[in-house]
């Protein structure tokens, strides 16, 4: 019971992580797939996040009077972390246009259809 | 507890109060735009007083200015987004319901 | 209390996670996973991180959902197929589920103080970062100094992300003196909007630079900055037309601008070097170390802050490129 | 300056993308970057110089030392890809300036060569840090700009094979953030050699365990290890030529070096070959892949998509010299890299050279390839050899060391298979050189040699792989030192965990 208690935290992030692990791999939809992307990344966040939460401590800016703080490693290594997510997801994004473009689809299904007649046709 | 935290938790309470009707609102109404009431309730109202509750709480202090400001930032944004949202809607041709008919649209649109 | 903020917040999130899971219609999917970085942004404030919280609100509820929106209005908004390969997946997904369960039943308990993470590495940052770099935001000094080259790293993804897209999109960038008809983008005939969003344009871009100088000292610093700064000219865009928006600032600027930041953090690392100190070293900027650091933090979010607002901007105009070239053709 | 070579290595690269991108002229941007890679060659030689003369190399970023800020680390096995990394990176680029000119179009000339040197410092900056996610930030850095590189070909094909690779990678990426937070968790720190010391206290919980899977799988993914490879035949076959012949020789490089620094450095190979069987589970998949993909790789009719192919099976013997745990197995596999480096990068080369005179690589394109151009061809069949490992080349001497460090261990049966793997190369191989030997040439096919300034770079990559063939003093003296570095202070780790 008491691990239920101090580890339930993580437990709810990493079926978060699993959601969005499961939009990346089982949808066909490459935006729905960039928004799985997302959710897998921003719950390894969390994650990240409740391993430097102190209990009874406090954000980690100085301030008189107080003497407990929050660790603020996990924070500085999540807030480069949250930068590379969005120019991942800005750079998936120019990808489906341009996919769009060429392949007039956005879905993995068409997209895998077109490469296989493709390659039929030149062989 | 002195006359200022009662104060306070009093509009507290009234913000919340408010915010909570307006999602059950957000919910329970029947189409767009009376669903739009409902959270413009929360936008507006809501916030409004969840916030004077707060400017109680802070006092004199550099943390009431901010609290202002974003209450002018809200007062600003909240009834131009429920006005380009109801803009949009009717643009996009959704009547409004004035019998016991199904709504045209679904939600989606008044869950901003 | 505590223990009931923590759990809503969760189970939100769960609920959020779920709602994009099952929903086939992306606009939806995109509204909830604004809602989701919305969510986590306020979650990371009751974990203390409010720099995170502050970034992720300002990435995950508004940059990344704004870009996705973009890209929906050309590629379209709804999902075409049901779920393919949903069993094999699944079966995956639980595994590696089943694997990080087994494998937080032996780290240390949620929030305490004992833990390794908590006792080894951090103690430096929480009782020396005051008399060492001399501000108080622990976070920033981390960030910009301790860690400093983490951060150099991080502006450059944001650059190698900025040449990709422009390698990939740039070429539906307007170039000078092109003609723009984009009436799709121009919100004009909403007076309302554009009457209200004109007014907190300004206000926007003062508080860009408060959250930029004043990061120091609360949450903030160069990529939130950035991040707001850019957002206030995205909203100009909006109302008036990529070509308006053009004539206030235009791509070549933009590009410089975005590799300019780089630079600019960089040399703040050469100088150290020339000083005789390791790459980095802010203790080199001025005879006195605390007053070396503060120039140094000082300079490379500035850097940081140019680059990140230089780079949304150029993504954000070569998306709407592409969604004006759309309007046209069709 | 020369105390600072550790960070100029990476920051030369690093600060050179943002001026290149200033600089904007296609032609400048191509000097500017080939001036700046091979700057950072003769980095990397000095580095390797003052390694090999002094030992390992600290280097305090920031003044930090080192838990609390971030250090980089130059001992023999990262100088030693330091030097292959940003070797390979400057041949190439130095051929790459018609080739580029011909397949991409002029107004994104400048932002790949961004790209590119953007590319080699995120590559370069993963090799030589000692902090576990300063890797994870240029893993990054690497990864975009190698999105980029591959979505800049003029085959509509390249895009997708991008996508699929940021998918990819991006959930690989994750694993190993993911392992590093796990490691983070029960250790409080970030930096390898601390990490390194910390694990062994903590070893025997799962959560190690988790992270050490995590990570693992995490850079399997970017290697393309069997089964994990799907993304790479697609990514290298319809990538710009040149960027195959920069990613083939150098990506899976560093991905085999994060292996091997997560596996024997960080975890120890105490942990990493008692507690979890990797020992035959690398084996294994080594085998498999090498059976396997060789397998495809005869069937391809472009002959790009069967080189690339090639390397998911060569990827398998580097793996195979890791699993056997040995120090000459490590040996072999460190050889293997380098060798594999310039077998790649002839082969990539000479694809490149038919490329821009003949527009086209598929089997009927290169129909007769020996009359019409003798030279790349014949470079094209020296770089084959070499795959296949004929002696007088440097692919013999890598199998050589594999093959022995199998038998040394009694495992006669791996050793069977590799040189049994190695027959079917010899059949991918014969079948291309049969096609550009004894066919005939199409109507009207274009000949003559591809410029000097694809050539050179060409025939220097082939010289590379017959003088280290033959002379392999310098690579078999610093393997065998690194090898035996990290092996035998991984061994003296576990005496002193033992004497506890």
């Amino acid at each position: 019971m008491s691990v239920l208690f101090s580890h339930y935290n993580y437990w709810v992030v990493i079926v978060l992580m699993m959601i969005g692990f499961y939009i990346v791999i089982a949808q066909g939809n490459l935006v729905k797939k960039l928004i799985g992307l997302n959710i897998f990344q921003t719950s390894v966040f969390i994650l990240y996040i409740s391993a430097g939460k102190v209990s009874g401590g406090t954000a980690p800016i100085l301030a008189d009077g107080i003497t407990l703080y929050s660790n603020p490693l996990p924070h500085v290594l999540i807030l480069t972390a949250i930068v590379v997510g969005i120019a991942t997801t800005a750079l998936g994004l120019s990808l489906i246009i341009r996919i769009r473009d060429t392949y007039g689809s956005v879905e993995e299904q068409d997209v895998r259809a077109a490469e296989g007649n493709r390659k039929q046709e030149s062989c | 507890m002195s006359p200022l935290e009662i104060i306070s938790a009093v509009l507290l309470a009234i913000g919340s109060f408010l915010v909570l009707s307006g999602a059950i609102g957000l919910l329970r109404f029947p189409d767009v735009y009376s669903r739009m009431h409902a959270a413009g309730i929360t936008d507006t109202l809501g916030a409004v007083a969840i916030l004077l509750g707060l400017m109680f709480l802070a006092g004199w202090t550099l943390v009431l200015a901010k609290l202002i400001m974003i209450l002018l930032f809200l007062l600003l944004t909240g009834p131009t987004a429920s006005h380009t949202l109801g803009k949009a809607a009717w643009k996009s041709g959704l009547q409004p319901l004035t019998d016991g008919r199904e709504p045209a649209g679904d939600s989606g649109k008044g869950a901003e | 209390m505590e223990l009931l903020l923590d759990i809503s917040l969760l189970s939100m999130l769960v609920a959020t996670a779920i709602g994009i899971a099952v929903s086939r219609d992306l606009l939806a999917a995109v509204m909830l996973s604004s809602i989701y970085g919305l969510l986590s942004a306020n979650f990371f404030v009751t974990m203390d991180a409010v720099d995170v919280a502050f970034t992720e609100a300002s990435v995950g509820a508004g940059i990344s959902p704004l870009l996705m929106f973009a890209t929906l209005a050309i590629v379209g908004r709804f999902e075409r197929y049901p779920h393919q390969r949903a069993l094999p997946a699944l079966l995956l997904v639980v595994l590696t589920g089943a694997m990080l369960i087994l494998a937080t039943l032996d780290i240390p308990a949620f929030g305490d103080p004992n833990a390794p993470a908590q006792t080894h590495v951090a103690p430096r940052f929480i009782n020396e970062s005051g008399t060492e770099i001399g501000i108080p935001n622990m976070v920033t000094s981390v960030l910009a100094s301790y860690r400093g080259f983490d951060t150099f790293g991080e502006v450059t993804v944001v650059f190698a992300a900025v040449v990709g897209v422009l390698a990939l999109l740039g070429s539906s960038l307007p170039a000078a003196g092109r003609k723009l008809p984009d009436t799709l983008l121009q919100a004009s005939n909403h007076r309302i909007l554009r009457i209200v969003s004109k007014i907190l344009v300004a206000p926007i871009m003062l508080f860009a630079l408060y959250v930029q100088f004043h990061g120091d000292y609360g949450p903030g610093g160069g990529f939130q900055a950035g991040v707001i700064f850019a957002a206030a000219i995205i909203i100009y865009t909006m109302l008036f037309g990529l070509e308006a928006a053009m004539k206030v600032i235009n791509v070549t600027v933009l590009r410089v601008l975005a590799a300019f930041g780089v630079l600019l953090y960089g040399s703040v690392g050469l100088v150290a070097m020339l000083n005789g100190k390791n790459f980095l070293d802010y203790d080199a900027l001025a005879a006195d170390p605390v007053h070396g650091q503060h120039y140094g933090i000082i300079v490379i979010e500035l850097g940081v802050g140019i680059t990140v607002a230089a780079v949304m901007m150029l993504i954000y105009f070569a998306f709407a490129g592409r969604l004006i070239d759309r309007s046209h053709k069709s | 300056m020369l105390s600072h070579l550790p960070i100029l290595q990476v920051i030369l690269p690093l600060l050179g993308a943002p001026a290149c991108l200033i600089l904007w002229r296609p032609r400048i941007a191509w000097a500017f970057s080939f001036f700046i890679s091979a700057l950072a060659f003769i980095i990397s030689g000095l580095l390797l110089k003052q390694v090999w003369q002094g030992g390992e190399i600290v280097y305090a970023l920031g003044g930090w030392e080192a838990p609390w800020g971030i250090e980089y680390r130059i001992d023999l096995l990262n100088a030693f890809l330091l030097l292959i990394v940003s070797g390979l990176s400057t041949v190439v680029l130095a051929g790459a300036r018609q080739s580029v000119a011909r397949e991409i179009p002029a107004e994104k000339q400048t932002l790949f060569y961004v790209a590119w040197l953007l590319c080699l410092a995120g590559q370069l900056g993963i090799l030589a840090t000692g902090d576990a996610f300063n890797v994870f930030v240029f893993l990054e850095i690497s990864s975009l700009s190698t999105y980029t590189l591959i979505s800049l070909s003029r085959q509509r094909e390249a895009l997708w094979a991008a996508f699929q690779y940021l998918i990819v990678g991006t959930i690989g990426a994750t694993f190993v953030l993911i392992g590093i937070g796990l490691m983070y968790m029960m250790t409080g720190t970030l930096n390898m050699a601390d990490l390194a010391q910390r694990l062994p206290e903590v070893a025997d919980t799962r959560t190690v365990f988790a992270a050490y899977a995590f990570i693992i799988v995490g850079v399997c993914l970017k290697l393309a290890l069997f089964p994990l490879h799907a993304w790479l035949p697609n990514a290298y076959t319809f990538a710009p030529s040149v960027v195959t012949a920069f990613l083939a020789a150098t990506a899976t490089k560093v991905a085999v070096y994060l292996l091997i620094r997560f596996s024997f450095t960080v975890f120890g190979k105490d942990f990493s070959t008692f507690d979890v069987p990797l020992h035959s589970i690398f084996i294994g998949l080594g085998l498999i892949a090498v059976f396997s993909a060789s397998t495809v790789a005869i069937m391809q009719r472009n002959i790009k998509r069967a080189i690339a192919y090639s390397s998911v099976a060569q990827i398998g013997y580097m793996i195979i010299g890791l699993g056997l745990g040995s120090v000459l197995g490590l040996q072999a596999t460190l050889l293997h890299l380098f060798n594999h480096a310039l077998m790649k990068g002839a082969l990539f080369m000479a694809m490149v050279a038919m490329m821009l005179r003949i527009g086209g690589i598929t089997v009927d394109d290169i129909a007769g390839l020996g009359k019409r151009m003798p030279v790349t061809a014949l470079a094209f069949v020296t770089g084959g050899l070499s795959l296949i490992g004929v002696p007088l080349t440097v692919g013999f001497v890598s199998k050589w060391y594999l093959v022995s460090a199998a038998f040394s261990q009694g495992m006669w049966l791996v050793a069977l298979l590799v040189v049994l793997g190695s027959l079917l190369a010899v059949m991918y191989i014969w079948r291309l050189v049969e096609i550009m030997y004894f066919r005939e040439s199409p109507e009207q096919a274009p000949r003559g040699e591809a410029p000097l300034t694809v050539l050179l770079p060409l025939l220097l990559l082939v010289l590379g792989n017959i003088y280290f063939g033959i002379d392999t003093r310098l690579p078999v003296s610093v393997t065998e030192a690194a090898a035996s570095s990290l092996l035998v202070e991984a061994y003296q780790g576990v005496q002193v965990g033992g004497a506890k």
